[in-house]
């Protein structure tokens, strides 16, 4: 039942918003029936609660987090669903009048059930994670009907305004909610409701309740939070007797009553809560006196009564209680009329600045009717439902025990706040509803339709009804919501209009003269209507976020200015940091001796560092630059072949080839010399970064190099041959033992040759400079690398088939085939090779990956491992025995696919394509719209 | 020789070879898809589409089978995990292939609308990049994480640049060659760990450095030190983040809803080798990474925060996003208790399926908005609005940590499991980036959405999203929800794996335990 | 002979890390290709350094194996490693060179932050 | 020590002084060619040192090294003097 | 036959390389190293700009005799003057007017002109017609480019008619 | 027999490496391109083959068995030096190291060969 309850707004608001092209009455109809199937089936819940029972039902949905989907209807529950249902259809009937035709209502009543749903879901919400969840989601909501109208500035501030602190807030409820869950053990509010005394009795109580009333007191727009109310007044007018009067506004002051019986009773809370309750209130009531928007002032006003509604509950007796949960309901019903009444106006006349208002009473005499009532009891005269709560809130602040100082600051506030309410009431009635004629107004005026006057009839008469016969209305409702709150301990009090006469009704009476002679003297002294207050919270909200918005700018573009050199510089300062201790404890722990190097060592040593050092200086003459870099890995090479690493040697000197291959081919599209754009400083602070990095590295590699090693070698060598069937132990490790990097490995390099192909397939790039000759094939040299060819060939397949047991290997071989094939490129030109040998490197990368995968699930379909190995030896007839391993095939990928790749690479870069010589740009301007623009 | 098998036989093989699926057939997809090129795009979606169904396949397969409480050790080449390359599914890892196939099959679907045309080679560089993030989620071998991690990278250059220009191209040569600068330091770290641990296996290493000789600790902790900062600058910690908006806003929205989970990447690294390796076994270096990561992990959310504040753009402010939610990470792996890493785990599959999502959706509305594109700081037309909006407001509630989507679940789970001596900074930072973000992305949405002008006459109209488009967004998006009404069993799979994380023994256990089919353990 | 190559490769380091830091695109590729080269040889010292055995089994003059221990070769795991880093520092040099290229023909500069107009 | 060993040290020596000749001339220029020329020498010095190191070990492991260098180390001068003459080394 | 092998020396050379280079004679590796021989020079010649065409080959035998010859005593002679003072070397260029039209040919006058010491075969004319060599120590032009024809050019015209 | 054999290896390698050694020297010693490039093309292939010579030697001596490989690598180096050499001086010539001497039958109008003097670096 609680969850049908639940899901009816949600499920209607589904079907409204996906039925945008309905009619804006079978909307309205659709809209109004959520809350009216709701209302029934709250009616059918009724006896129960009435009873004093608790209706619930716990699905569960998160245990480890003590999150459950558990939905609890007590009595204060109860309450705050009749009135967010009742009055939500009064809005929705408000609304589809209110609307004009022009307006998107199926988004409107869409929204509006979302926000219904959620403030229901908070409500009946049983667990108080569950309760957070929904409560955030009264804030989306509402952000998304503030910002209705999202073409008006004001609109898209206001929301973004309530967002913001209210999102604030719930953030804060959220960290005070997980509190109390580590506290209680639960979110379940049966426990935690149950568990006061431990809470108030733990030491993070004070931190519960800071963070409990953040979110309760910016969600009720308690002081200094109060100013993001009047600017969510861009609303539409329906919005604002909803949310920002009868529910969502009530929503920190429903939790506030809802988590009484755990957080309340101490004198933090008691000091805490009545003294924001107390400036509010008196803020509130003060500034509404001074709006000229008849919406500002209602929007004060609520403040100010939601102001006096927190510091009962900061008062904290029984009887507070009972009188808080009561102001809320008298506040809900007259002041959703006083904003309806306040639309209609709006509606009107077209405007809602009290300025330019007057005399209403004899346009639209019904509905001023109607207003001024409401407006009498938001004054708290007899007979009115604002009476009743005011009287009693009189009463509670007179009888505050044990806190003298309180007891008198808190009377004299009420005192004040009932002079300022009955101030700001009479000038909302007089500036409307009487004095001179409506000035500027071009429109008739007339009464509006008789369906958007209802919802204020019926609201105005509740007012009456309750204020002439409390005992016979409201008082069953009271007392359910009370004991919904207080359990057992719901106090005695009578709902009398009269007590006789007492101290509270001289403080009524007095109010009211006291704010009439008020009234009268601001008109008299200062004209009210000269006075232009600026709002204070919305200019600093402004200023604040700016100046957020800037200096988040400022700084980031100031970090992250995409610059590469940044980047890199605080890679090496992070490594400076994080490995800079430990490398210099290690040098202090001791480092080995170094062996002794026979003579080509050192000569290859010299090389490898003059080369290194030659880098550097002539980095900026770039040709220069690789000659010399040449050498280096020339020395590294040869480094490998002295200290036992005869493969890695071939493939460095492979390598080394391709890539001067490489590096020539780019350096056609570069320019030749570096220019030089950064200033000497610099070049040292980054030659000295370098050398602080480069001296570390070496001693790490210094100290490692000279420890003890316990490795896996010993056992790599042992089973190379018996079990890899390989003498080479090098290329056992590259097929068998850790095959499966080399198939990473090929795997990178034959992406490396589709990036290639892919960035310069269509690529049009300009040759930095054009020398000037003849093309074409250079007879000598290319008649010589023909005969080189063929036996080039022949020494990729020796190198292949021998890598098993000799240096060599897939990887080797497939770049001696690479290197001779490049030569021809190089002497013959790339469209003679290309027509005459037709490979289709990507299509050899394919093949070879699969080849190479193949080898590898081979053993899969007899159930062993992938890329086990295996090893025959078939008789062949005239050959004799063959041994062959598994891993032949697997090399046999790596060949196909680092030919392929390497061939694809060399081949792209070499048969760059011109630009067209119609576009060709001599410099190509970065920020022209051409090559700005990123690809659709 | 050809073996008889029975089906059954073979499906019984197929779950025995579980783990190197994942990786294997992307890797075979990819090689057929090269080879299928010249048969015309239709085909080329057909492979990638039944490739990504196979593969979703067998990723849930290897949750579930993870979910049985094993760590089921897969020996490539049937030798033992000391010597080869051993493959670990366990659930972290069975997890993040799952994340990143689901992503993927996204990502793949947005691209099939039309850029897979356009960049040369996508299906293809696609399936691979797959198999190198697969690889590095599952492999059980230092080394092998860094090849799986280059393949992973240099796919993922492709797909970045394939079809591109100008800016990208820039963008693409930073984020090359910080990659670069990074894997030398990987290699260098790797060439240390080596030379001081003598072996390369993650389980063999774990077990190594806890038995190390006191004078080797400095230098071991210098080693994996410089790898803390590889794993770090791959995952945009603080101050290594800089490359990273700049490169990802820059990625086609495909691509760039793909890398949300490379960040991922580096934070899984770091959980796995400084849980694994420097866990509770390692003896005098257990845990000595945390104590920096924390306060990175606080520094980077406010600063990647403050990035999303300032961003110009939706693209870069999704970048800053994406940064922001590994940041978060970051911190909920470095508080290393069974409950944040829990949390972590969670949250790391929220932020990456809405991190692709905002991706997505972000590029649709740009193309939906005419000459401004992403242009944050001025107001323009915004075609269908309110299908975009709804898919904006749905990824930037749950990307900010609003209820009722996972972003919150994460949030909560993380706040809940900050032990008592963290409370402060922690909360603090977490809950005041996310009011941030909340600004941020009501700054942005009102900017987009609130100010949409009318059409202006003179400008052709753009094409309406495809469905496939707005599908792969509708898919993410789920995915989300889903985490959100099944996070009861969710959370219960990252409460079991941040148990597994924190007990290195049980990791190491089994890798010993593991003996080859056909071979001896040892010689 | 540990601190010639321990020295050279902190000079390597130095030296690529300094070009690193250079603003053009091909200085960072000659940056790149030093510090591969360093690695490169850090990764093989981590295997010691070893004269004149190969990892390469051989049999002796009477045609016995020779025990495959490490007195007898060097260890040649780290020698495995290096090439496969080889092969992917010219897998990743190649890319980038290509992207430089572009770069610079898209950019109009090979300034490495060339085109360059801030952050979005 | 052998004569022969000897002779092996002696003309290791040799060699190594000759690497450091072409390294000067690489290093010191002054035009391209003379660089490229340079390099190229260091090449053919390789090899010889190659060998000679292969006799000292008493090894023939070597031989590929030397056999690769020698049948492609040219490949780098023809292509940085095609650069030289062309720019386009591939056209 | 002519379609199988292409080019027999190319062809016998490359059956050569892979038996030194296997340095085994079995079977196994005979018929491997013929695969390769008839396979390799196929594919190369898919790439060959101008095909050979031989003359009298034995021709051959002499001339490698001849420029191993001249190679080891001019070797001498250039070390020498390496050692020696520089100011007493007399550096220049002469063009060779070639009577050889085939280019297998020119290419081996030229290879052979710089493989023996004194000479550098420095550039040949897009018709080729004139090759320039450098000589190391030049002091009768003529006396040279006599000298060339006469030792290496007459066999070559044989070999390459 | 082996002592000779030895004394003829030890030669031979002296020999080798003292021509390698002077094909270098000569790169430094010589004062223009065209004169060092005589040096290293030729001297050091020699002396390179020499050294070759030597090692089949000296291999077959130890007792490793005749191992006609290096021949190969004199080969290649045969082969591939003359490219090398002609490949240079033409950058050589290019970038205007020396002039070109007037081609003879330059007056008779027939194929000219390239501008002796573009400019270069
Ligand atoms: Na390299
Ligand atoms: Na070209």
């Amino acid at each position: 039942m609680l969850e049908l309850l639940l899901a009816l707004p949600f499920v209607f608001a589904i079907v409204v918003l996906l039925h945008r092209s309905a009619s804006r009455r079978t909307t309205a109809w659709l809209a109004g029936a959520a809350p009216l199937i709701g209302l029934g089936l709250l009616a059918t819940l009724t006896p129960a609660v009435l009873d004093g029972t608790i209706p619930q039902s716990v699905h569960p949905w998160i245990p480890q987090l003590g999150l459950a989907f558990s939905l609890r209807m007590d009595g204060l529950a109860w309450m705050f669903a009749l009135m967010v249902l009742a009055i939500g259809v009064l809005v929705v009937m408000y609304a589809r009048y209110y609307l004009s035709a022009e307006e998107d209502a199926p988004k409107f009543f869409g929204y509006l059930l979302l926000f219904m749903g959620s403030m229901l879901g908070m409500v009946i919400a049983g667990n108080l994670l569950l309760l957070a969840i929904f409560w955030e989601l009264t804030s989306i909501s509402s952000f998304l009907l503030i910002g209705y109208w999202s073409r008006q500035n004001e609109a898209r501030e206001g929301a973004r305004m309530a967002l913001t602190i209210t999102g604030a807030g719930g953030l804060a409820l959220l960290g005070g909610v997980i509190l109390i869950g580590q506290v209680v053990g639960s979110y379940e509010l049966d426990a935690v409701l149950a568990a006061g005394d431990q809470l108030r009795a733990d030491p993070m109580y004070p931190a519960i309740l800071a963070l409990v009333l953040a979110g309760i007191f910016t969600k009720s727009a308690q002081f200094p939070f109060h100013f993001w109310l009047p600017h969510a007044m861009a609303a539409p007018t329906p919005v604002s007797a909803y949310l920002h009067s009868a529910t969502m506004v009530k929503a920190g002051v429903f939790l506030l009553a809802r988590l009484h019986p755990a957080l309340a009773g101490t004198e933090l809370f008691f000091y805490v809560v009545t003294s924001i309750g107390a400036a509010t209130l008196l803020v509130g009531a003060w500034n509404a006196i001074f709006q000229h928007d008849l919406k500002g002032l209602l929007a004060y006003s609520t403040i100010s009564h939601l102001g006096l509604i927190t510091m009962l509950f900061g008062l904290s007796t029984p009887m507070a209680v009972v009188a808080g949960l009561f102001h809320i309901l008298n506040h809900a019903t007259f002041k959703a009329s006083l904003f309806m009444a306040a639309g209609i106006i709006d509606h009107e006349t077209g405007t809602r600045d009290m300025r330019r208002l007057g005399n209403l009473r004899r346009y639209l005499p019904f509905t001023s009717t109607l207003a001024i009532i409401a407006a009498l009891a938001m004054a708290g005269i007899p007979l009115l439902n604002g009476f009743l709560s005011k009287e009693m809130f009189f009463a509670l602040a007179l009888e505050i025990e044990g806190h003298a100082g309180m007891r008198i600051a808190a009377s004299v506030v009420a005192f004040l706040a009932g002079v300022f309410g009955v101030a700001y009431s009479l000038r909302f009635v007089h500036d409307t509803f009487f004095g001179d004629g409506p000035r500027a107004v071009d429109r008739e005026i007339h009464e509006p339709p008789r369906f958007m006057k209802i919802p204020v009839e019926v609201l105005v008469v509740l007012c009456l009804a309750v204020g002439i016969v409390p005992a016979w209305t409201i008082a069953p409702v009271l007392a359910t919501a009370a004991h919904g709150v207080l359990g057992d301990a719901v106090p005695e009090y009578s709902l009398a209009i009269w007590h006789g006469i007492n101290l509270p009704l001289l403080m009524s009476f007095g109010g009211v003269i006291g704010g009439a002679l008020l009234y009268l003297g601001l008109r008299r002294l200062i004209n009210l209507h000269a006075v232009a207050r600026h709002a204070l919270g919305r200019h600093l909200f402004r200023v604040n976020t700016r100046a957020l918005l800037t200096s988040a700018r400022r700084f980031t573009f100031h970090v992250t200015d995409g610059s590469l050199q940044r980047s890199l510089w605080w890679v090496l300062i992070a490594l400076i940091a994080i490995a800079g201790l430990p490398t210099l404890a290690a040098l202090a722990d001791g480092v080995g001796a170094s062996q002794p190097m026979p003579v080509l060592g050192w000569a290859v040593w010299l090389v490898a560092i003059a080369a290194t050092v030659g880098t550097v200086l002539l980095h900026r003459q770039r040709l220069l630059a690789l000659l010399v870099i040449g050498a280096v890995g020339l020395a590294v090479s040869l480094i490998f072949v002295l200290m036992s690493a005869p493969d890695l040697a071939l493939t460095q000197l492979l390598v080394e080839m391709v890539t001067i291959a490489l590096m020539l081919l780019a350096l056609n599209y570069l320019p030749q010399e570096s220019q030089r754009t950064d200033d000497a400083a610099r070049r040292w602070r980054d030659g000295a970064i370098a050398l602080v990095v480069g001296a570390g590295i070496g001693a790490l590699a210094y100290a490692m190099m000279t420890r003890p090693l316990d490795t896996v070698a010993t056992e790599l060598l042992a089973r190379s041959l018996p079990e890899g069937y390989g003498r080479n132990v090098v290329n056992v490790i590259l097929v068998d033992f850790r095959g499966f990097d080399t198939f990473g490995e090929i795997t990178v390099f034959g992406i490396a040759g589709l990036v290639v192909h892919a960035l310069l397939r269509r690529a049009r790039i300009a040759a930095d400079e054009v020398v000037p000759g003849v093309a074409g094939p250079l007879p000598m040299p290319s008649n010589l690398s023909h005969l080189l060819f063929p036996l080039a060939l022949a020494v990729s397949a020796y190198l292949f088939l021998r890598g098993h047991n000799a240096p060599g290997g897939g990887f080797i071989a497939g770049l001696v085939l690479a290197v001779p094939l490049l030569l021809q490129y190089v002497l013959l030109g790339s469209q003679y090779v290309e027509s005459r040998l037709g490979f289709n490197y990507v299509r050899c990368i394919g093949i070879g990956l699969l080849i190479a995968a193949a080898t590898g699930l081979a053993p899969m379909l007899l159930g062993y491992p992938f890329l086990t190995s295996g090893h025959v030896e078939p008789q062949l007839p005239l050959i004799g025995t063959v041994p062959l391993a598994s891993a032949i095939g697997f090399d046999t990928g790596v060949y196909l696919v680092v030919f392929g790749g390497a061939m694809l690479i060399l081949s792209m870069m070499g048969t760059v394509n011109p630009p067209r010589p119609l576009v060709r740009r001599a410099q190509p301007a970065p920020d022209s719209p051409a090559t700005t623009g990123e690809d659709a | 020789m050809i073996a008889a098998i029975d089906t059954a036989g073979t499906l019984t093989t197929l779950g025995a070879h579980l783990p190197v699926l994942p990786i294997l057939l992307p890797l075979l997809f990819g090689a057929v898809l090269l080879l299928a090129e010249r048969r015309g795009i239709a085909v080329q979606r057909a492979v990638s589409a039944l490739a990504m169904a196979v593969l979703t396949l067998v990723a849930i397969a290897l949750v579930r089978a993870a979910d049985a409480d094993t760590i089921s050790m897969y020996l490539v080449g049937d030798w033992p995990a000391r010597l080869g390359i051993a493959l670990v599914a366990d659930r972290t890892s069975a997890l993040l292939v799952l994340t990143t196939t689901l992503l993927a099959g996204a990502c793949l679907l947005y691209a099939c609308a039309g850029w897979d045309r356009r960049a040369i080679h996508f299906h293809a560089l696609f399936q691979l990049q797959l198999a190198g993030l697969n690889g590095a989620f599952l492999t059980g071998d230092l080394f092998n994480l860094f090849v799986f991690f280059e393949v992973m990278l240099i796919a993922s250059y492709g797909l970045l640049l394939s079809g591109g220009r100008g800016p990208r191209m820039r963008a693409g040569l930073h984020y090359v060659v910080l990659n670069i600068t990074a894997s030398t330091l990987f290699l260098i770290a790797l060439g240390l760990l080596y030379g001081l641990l003598g072996s390369l296996n993650m389980a063999e290493l774990a077990q190594r450095v806890g038995q190390a000789d006191p004078s080797s600790l400095a230098l071991i902790r210098a080693a994996s030190g410089v790898l803390l900062v590889v794993f770090c600058a791959k995952a945009a910690l603080v101050p290594l983040y800089l490359w990273l908006p700049n490169a990802y806003s820059r990625a086609p929205a495909p691509v760039a809803a793909l890398f949300a989970v490379m960040t991922k990447v580096g934070v899984y690294a770091v959980l796995r080798v400084y849980s694994l390796v420097f866990g509770s076994e390692a003896g005098a270096l257990a845990g000595w990474a945390w104590e920096w990561l924390l306060p990175a992990g606080l520094l980077t959310l406010v600063l990647a925060t403050l990035g999303a504040l300032a961003s110009k753009s939706l693209r870069m402010l999704v970048a800053f996003l994406v940064i922001a939610s590994a940041a978060t990470l970051f911190i909920a792996i470095s508080l290393n208790t069974a409950g944040s890493i829990a949390a972590g785990l969670y949250y790391l599959v929220h932020s990456t399926f809405v991190a692709g999502a905002l991706f997505l959706v972000v590029d649709l509305i740009r193309r939906q908005r005419g000459a401004i594109g992403d242009n944050l700081d001025v107001a323009g037309p915004l075609r269908h609005n309110a299908m975009l909006g709804l898919l904006f407001a749905t990824a930037a509630i749950s990307v900010s940590g609003m209820p009722p989507l996972s972003g919150f679940l994460g949030k909560v789970m993380l706040l809940d499991a900050v032990p008592a001596d963290a409370v402060a900074w922690v909360w603090s930072v977490v809950l005041a980036t996310s009011l941030l973000t909340v600004v941020a992305l009501a700054r942005t949405a009102s900017q987009t959405f609130w100010r949409a002008q009318p059409w202006p006459d003179t400008t052709p109209v753009p094409a309406p999203p495809s469905r496939a488009q707005v599908a792969a967004v509708v898919l993410l998006l789920a995915y989300g929800i889903g985490m959100t009404v099944f996070g009861g069993p969710l959370m219960r799979y990252t409460d079991a794996a941040a148990g597994q994380l924190l007990a290195p023994a049980d990791y190491i256990h089994a890798a010993h335990a593991t003996a080859p089919q056909l071979r001896e353990p040892s010689p | 002979m540990e601190l010639a190559l321990a020295s050279l490769i902190g000079l390597l380091s130095a030296a690529g890390v300094y070009l690193l830091l250079r603003a053009r695109s091909f200085d960072v590729i000659l940056g790149l290709t030093l510090l591969s080269y360093a690695t490169n040889l850090l990764i093989f010292s981590s295997g010691r350094l070893v004269i004149g055995k190969p990892p390469v089994l051989q049999v002796d003059e009477a045609g016995k194996a020779i025990a495959p221990t490490l007195a007898h070769y060097t260890d040649p795991l780290p020698q495995a490693l290096v090439l496969t880093a080889i092969v992917i520092a010219f897998a990743m040099t190649a890319v980038t060179i290509v992207i430089a290229m572009r770069n610079r023909s898209d950019n109009g500069s090979d300034h490495v932050d060339a085109g360059g107009e801030g952050m979005p | 020590m052998t004569v022969i060993d000897h002779a092996l040290t002696a003309s290791l020596y040799m060699v190594a002084l000759a690497m450091l000749f072409s390294l000067y001339r690489l290093l010191a220029g002054p035009s391209v060619p003379d660089r490229i020329l340079a390099l190229d020498t260091l090449y053919i010095n390789t090899i010889a040192a190659l060998i000679l190191f292969g006799m000292q070990l008493r090894s023939s492991i070597y031989f590929e090294a030397a056999l690769v260098i020698a049948m492609l180390g040219f490949v780098g001068t023809v292509m940085l003097s095609k650069y030289v003459l062309r720019r386009d080394i591939v056209e | 036959m002519r379609r199988l092998l292409t080019s027999p020396p190319l062809s016998l050379a490359v059956l050569l390389l892979w038996l030194l280079l296997v340095a085994d004679f079995s079977p196994g590796q005979l018929a491997i190293g013929i695969i390769l021989a008839l396979l390799l020079p196929w594919l190369a010649g898919m790439l060959e700009p101008e095909r050979a065409s031989f003359g009298r080959t034995i021709a051959l035998l002499a001339l490698t005799r001849r420029v191993l010859w001249d190679m080891l005593l001019s070797n001498i002679e250039v070390a020498r003057r390496i050692l020696g003072p520089e100011r007493v070397l007399t550096p220049g260029f002469v063009w060779i007017p070639l009577e050889l039209t085939n280019i297998h040919g020119i290419t081996a006058l030229a290879s052979i002109i710089t493989l023996t010491p004194g000479t550098v075969s420095a550039e040949l004319t897009e018709d080729r017609r004139f090759l320039l060599v450098h000589c190391f120590n030049l002091k009768d032009a003529d006396a040279q480019v006599a000298e060339i024809k006469a030792r290496y050019e007459s066999l070559l015209k044989e070999i390459f008619p | 027999m082996n002592a000779a054999l030895e004394y003829l290896l030890a030669a031979l390698l002296l020999i080798g490496s003292g021509f390698v050694l002077v094909g270098s020297l000569g790169l430094v010693k010589l004062s223009d391109f065209f004169k060092r490039l005589h040096g290293p093309t030729k001297a050091t292939t020699l002396g390179v083959g020499c050294i070759l010579l030597a090692s089949i030697g000296y291999h077959a001596w130890i007792g490793d068995g005749l191992g006609l490989r290096e021949i190969l690598v004199t080969l290649f180096l045969f082969i591939t030096a003359p490219v090398s050499a002609h490949l240079m001086s033409l950058a050589a010539l290019k970038i205007g190291l020396q002039r070109r001497p007037p081609r003879p039958d330059a007056e008779t109008g027939g194929v000219s060969g390239r501008e002796p003097d573009e400019a270069g670096h």
